[in-house]
């Protein structure tokens, strides 16, 4: 039987583009929700802060948080309450931290770099419960 | 046709001299001047070094404090492959001997916003042979082929 | 099927209009989700103009004070230069007034206990005053008057020096130690000081590590440990005796100003403190 | 293949060619039909994830951008430094943009389906059919690339306009009209491609002259008529040939050819089917002048100029343009019209129109012009080379590592001898322009003696753009 050649060009271009778009994006969201307990994007003041503001994450079982830093300067995370920080995150670059909170309550978290004139309001609440 | 040929004659003789001087020079490196300490306060915002060129002679003893003006900056020197980074408030500082001759570009090495990769300034070590020595074989060739084609 | 003209001019329009949505929602989420910025909003201290002036050489007193409407300034912990802060003060109140030839600063804030000695593991507690000298600084970094060549003037009362000063006694053991320093761990140096003339240190600085003691003290300030709060009043005269070194201030006109605050038992020293984003201070 | 007696340097001979397609497994595979659909579908993969990645990457960092990084520093500088030069159009090959259009004129993207193709097939104006468009198209491009090199949605908006360009006009128009005169970086490739060491030709004559039908123009069931309009049979510059290879297939007697042959042979093609043009001139003014400004904005340290590149307030931006634009349509073009004018004064020739003298000296400027953007992006790609490894392994920036290679740092390579390596490229190129400038000055001007006189001011022109972007590099 002769191979037929045009369905399997045409496979491999429906292949290539729109499985491939479906795919990698599949994935990632995959990937992210059994991976990690928690997702931040970190940017500057100007450009939406910390995103979500506001994280929550269970008492007592390791945590595992995910840093994106989405933004054109570098940021830094610090959670001084539990004495964790992530000292920079390049732009473009991303950083995980793991840790098991032993305390309950509201904790803020912060940028460690001067990163605009309103890193000062650069900070978020990471919520134990 | 006599003076058409000596004005060729000649035309060929500079032009190899050119070529010949450039080669000399790419194989002897040029002496200094009494080296000196150099010291430069580099001022690094987004995306310009100001000042944006620095001017030493070879064999100086550079210095160059790096202070950020809005976000973390860095500045690595080409061909020295050194680097140094300095936030708001907290400065690098970076030293080395300027024994290599030529233009060096030094670029920041912290992502600073979008026109990063174009941050850029200008180390000058005088005497800058490379310009010369390419410019005297430019020339050199031009002349050169002037004289062939005009033979 | 054949290509026609309408179907040319339809998949065109269908596909233009499908990558403008695309670029829209695009550029919406460019920088990640969208969400509202709120405007920026600088806190405000207003110091009325007052025909009072007060005495420092008696406590503080606190009935002074009661009738001034205060501004919350919100804190956070420092932690851009290492060490960071250990524990945080989350936010002190500040009052003003000045007369025609005084200004008068006076914070508080909540502190379970009162720290007015220094020894091994033991700090002061603090707070300081930071203006920039530059009259039309921008409010760019704050990080120790990181504010152009001119820098910051900083008023720092500490509750040791307080005690020193005003009641005359000594407050330090054999060895300790109050600023950043490699062996914070096994802090045993002494530390050799001139003679007090009060009880705040007026300061100078252009960065990070460059806090230097200035030629003259001109700034006066007492602090009091009341029901678990500090109340510490500054006193400086309103105009500047070396413009170079000295915050200018003048009826009617605005400042930027800055926070810090440390808590000695939890181990703030030197660069552990919470410190405070601008504020704009506005004489009325 | 035109003949002719000049040599380059007077010793490279300019007949001479090496046919690569002697060799018969390089046949077997040109002449499949896999080839060049098949790297056009790993391409288009290739473009789905920079499109995915540029996409995502709205206003983020560029240089930790998949799109970015894959587009500006590795495609841009593989096209000028190896793709162009080397293998004349090979991108246009492997572009994958077309195959959208492509595929709806023809049904099939395989198979080949004789007959009639789809879609409107209008003819592109004959006045339009040059390299006007392109220019304006390409200069109007770089307005924009204060943006597009830095910010990954910016590159995802140039390449959609483009995707979308290609399809609708592939339906309106006849064939590749859209690569012919619409792509914006087709038509320095065309004009740079005349450099290229590499040509698809025929080989004999006497063999096309007796086939009728021509198949490589009106295709048959291996193949299809040349999408790109060019008359196989007899084309002899490589400007506007996208080697797409179905002359290849369509040759029922193999007389088609990929050949290896000296640099720039195209420069001294002149007639009356593929002359040289204004256009073509104007295309190498525009892509000189480009370069300079380019260098100056961006490997340069003057940030006010920046600033105004990437738009920080209105009237900086339009200076920008302005300045832009009138420095590369009539700056440069009025300093070459001043030589070009000497050229003619001191040559004693009369007859010989001044335009003729300026167009024909222009192409002078397409080695010129290739060995000073290859300067260029040799500034580009050393230093920021490093990027590439670590978006391929994080392409989206979203914390993969799937080469391992995502941690590497940014690390600039051999940046301290980049000053010699531009001046060497510049020295190279520089003899190319000198080499055809003579051979062109002896086309110009009927009479030796004149030609020496008149390549005078043509040398000098070339001596001091040489000697300005050797300034520019390492000064």
């Amino acid at each position: 039987m002769k191979i037929k050649n045009e369905p399997i060009a045409v496979a491999m271009l429906i292949l290539g583009t729109i499985v491939a778009i479906i795919g990698i994006l599949g994935f990632e969201n995959y990937r992210r929700s059994a991976e990690y307990t928690a997702e931040l994007t970190a940017r500057a003041t100007e450009y939406g802060n910390w995103y979500p503001n506001t994280i929550t994450i269970p008492y007592g079982k390791p945590a595992k948080i995910l840093i994106r830093n989405i933004d054109v300067v570098s940021h830094g995370f610090a959670l001084p309450d539990f004495q964790i920080a992530v000292m920079e995150i390049k732009a473009g670059e991303s950083a995980v931290i793991e840790f098991t909170p032993d305390k309950k309550g509201v904790f803020p978290f912060v940028c460690t770099i001067w990163c605009s004139n309103r890193h000062m309001e650069m900070r978020g609440q990471l919520v134990v419960e | 046709m006599m003076k058409k040929k000596i004005i060729l004659i000649a035309m060929a003789a500079l032009g190899a001299a050119c070529i010949l001087i450039a080669l000399i020079g790419i194989a002897t490196p040029a002496t200094a001047e009494s080296p000196r300490e150099r010291f430069f306060e580099v001022h690094a915002k987004r995306f310009e070094y100001a000042p944006d060129t620095i001017q030493v002679n070879q064999g100086d003893k550079v210095t160059i404090r790096l202070v950020s003006e809005d976000v973390s900056h860095g500045l690595y020197v080409d061909g020295y492959e050194i680097k140094t980074a300095a936030h708001p408030g907290a400065e690098g500082t970076l030293t080395f001997v300027a024994d290599k001759t030529g233009r060096y570009t030094f670029r920041c090495t912290v992502t600073c916003g979008e026109f990063h990769p174009y941050m850029v300034g200008y180390l000058n070590v005088e005497p800058n042979s490379r310009l010369w020595i390419f410019a005297l074989l430019i020339v050199g060739v031009a002349l050169c082929s002037a004289v062939i084609v005009l033979r | 099927m054949k290509i026609t003209k309408p179907i040319v001019i339809a998949i065109t329009l269908v596909l233009t209009i499908a990558f403008v949505a695309l670029v829209y929602f695009g550029m919406t989420r460019a920088r990640g989700a969208p969400v509202a910025v709120p405007p920026l909003q600088r806190a405000t201290l207003v110091s009325h103009y007052k025909t009072q002036s007060l005495d420092l050489t008696q406590d503080v007193a606190l009935a002074d004070w009661a009738d001034i409407p205060g501004t919350a300034v919100e804190l956070v912990y420092q932690a851009m230069i290492p060490p960071w802060s250990k524990g945080l003060i989350p936010a002190v109140t500040a009052k003003s007034f000045h007369n025609d030839t005084e200004l008068y600063v006076y914070v508080t804030w909540k502190d379970e206990s009162e720290n007015r000695a220094l020894g091994v593991g033991e700090f002061s507690d603090a707070v300081a005053l930071m203006f920039p000298l530059s009259n039309d600084a921008p409010p760019s970094t704050l990080m120790m008057g990181f504010m152009g060549k001119q820098g910051v003037n900083v008023w720092h009362w500490q509750a040791t020096q307080d005690t020193e000063f005003w009641s005359k006694k000594s407050v330090s053991a054999d060895a300790y130690s109050d600023f950043l320093y490699p062996f914070e761990e096994q802090e045993t140096l002494t530390i050799a000081k001139s003679p007090l003339t009060s009880a705040v240190s007026d300061l100078l600085a252009v960065k990070v590590t460059t806090t230097t003691a200035k030629a003259t003290q001109n700034v006066q300030g007492r602090g009091v440990w009341d029901k678990g709060a500090w109340h510490v009043v500054f006193k400086r005269a309103l105009k500047a005796t070396n413009a170079k070194e000295d915050a200018a201030f003048a009826h009617g006109a605005r400042k930027l100003m800055a926070f810090a605050a440390w808590s000695g038992d939890k181990g703030d020293r030197g660069g552990r403190k919470s410190i405070s984003d601008w504020v704009q201070l506005e004489f009325r | 293949m035109i003949e002719t007696k000049d040599k380059l340097f007077g010793i490279v001979d300019l007949n001479a060619r090496f046919e690569l397609t002697k060799f018969k497994p390089v046949r077997a595979v040109l002449k499949s039909r896999w080839m060049p659909l098949l790297p056009i579908l790993i391409n288009l993969f290739m473009f789905v994830i920079i499109l995915l990645a540029a996409f995502t990457g709205g206003l983020s960092a560029g240089n930790y951008n998949f799109g970015i990084m894959i587009v500006w520093i590795l495609w841009w500088v593989l096209l000028m430094m190896m793709l162009v030069p080397g293998f004349s159009r090979a991108w246009c090959m492997v572009c994958p943009f077309p195959i959208f259009s492509d595929w709806a004129q023809r049904t099939r993207l395989f198979d080949v389906k004789p007959g009639k193709l789809g879609g409107l097939g209008l003819k592109w104006p004959k006045k339009l059919s040059n390299m006007w468009v392109m220019n304006i198209a390409f200069l109007v491009t770089t307005f924009f690339s204060g943006f597009m090199t830095v910010l990954p949605i910016a590159t995802f908006i140039l390449l959609g306009i483009i995707i979308i360009g290609a399809f609708v006009i592939g339906l309106i128009f006849e064939k590749r009209t859209f690569c012919l005169y619409l792509c914006p970086v087709s038509g320095f490739q065309g004009l740079y491609s005349q450099f290229a060491t590499v040509e698809v030709r025929r080989k004999d004559w006497e063999i096309c002259k007796n086939h009728n039908p021509k198949t490589c123009y009106v295709g048959n069931e291996k193949g299809y008529g040349c999408p790109w309009n060019r008359t196989p049979f007899d084309f002899q510059k490589n400007t506007y040939c996208g080697m797409c290879l179905e002359c290849l297939k369509t040759c029922p007697y193999d007389n088609m050819a990929i050949n290896l042959r000296p640099p720039g042979v195209d420069l001294l093609v002149d007639t009356k089917r593929e002359p040289r043009g204004l256009d073509e001139a104007w295309k190498a003014f525009i892509m000189l002048g480009i370069a300079i400004v380019f260098y100056l904005a961006f490997q340069g340290p003057w940030g006010f100029f920046k600033d105004m590149v990437r738009g920080v307030t209105l009237p900086g931006y339009l200076g920008y343009i302005a300045f832009h634009t009138v420095f590369n349509l009539l700056i440069i073009p009025g300093v070459f019209f001043v030589f070009a004018y000497l050229s003619k004064r001191l040559s004693g020739n009369t007859e010989v129109p001044l335009k003729s003298v300026f167009t024909n000296f222009a192409y002078t400027l397409i080695p010129m012009g290739l060995g000073v953007w290859m300067g260029f992006s040799v500034g580009i790609l050393l230093p920021n080379g490093s990027y590439i490894l670590r978006v391929l392994s994080d392409p989206f920036a979203w914390g993969w590592n799937l080469f391992g290679t995502a941690q590497i740092p940014w690390t600039p390579v051999l940046t301290g001898i980049m000053g010699y390596i531009q001046g060497a490229i510049l020295i190279v190129f520089f003899a190319f322009a000198v080499g055809y400038g003579w051979l062109l000055a002896k086309q110009i001007y009927a009479d030796v003696k004149q030609a020496k006189r008149g390549f005078i001011p043509i040398l000098t022109f070339l001596t001091l753009i040489t000697l300005v972007f050797l300034w520019l590099f390492v000064g």
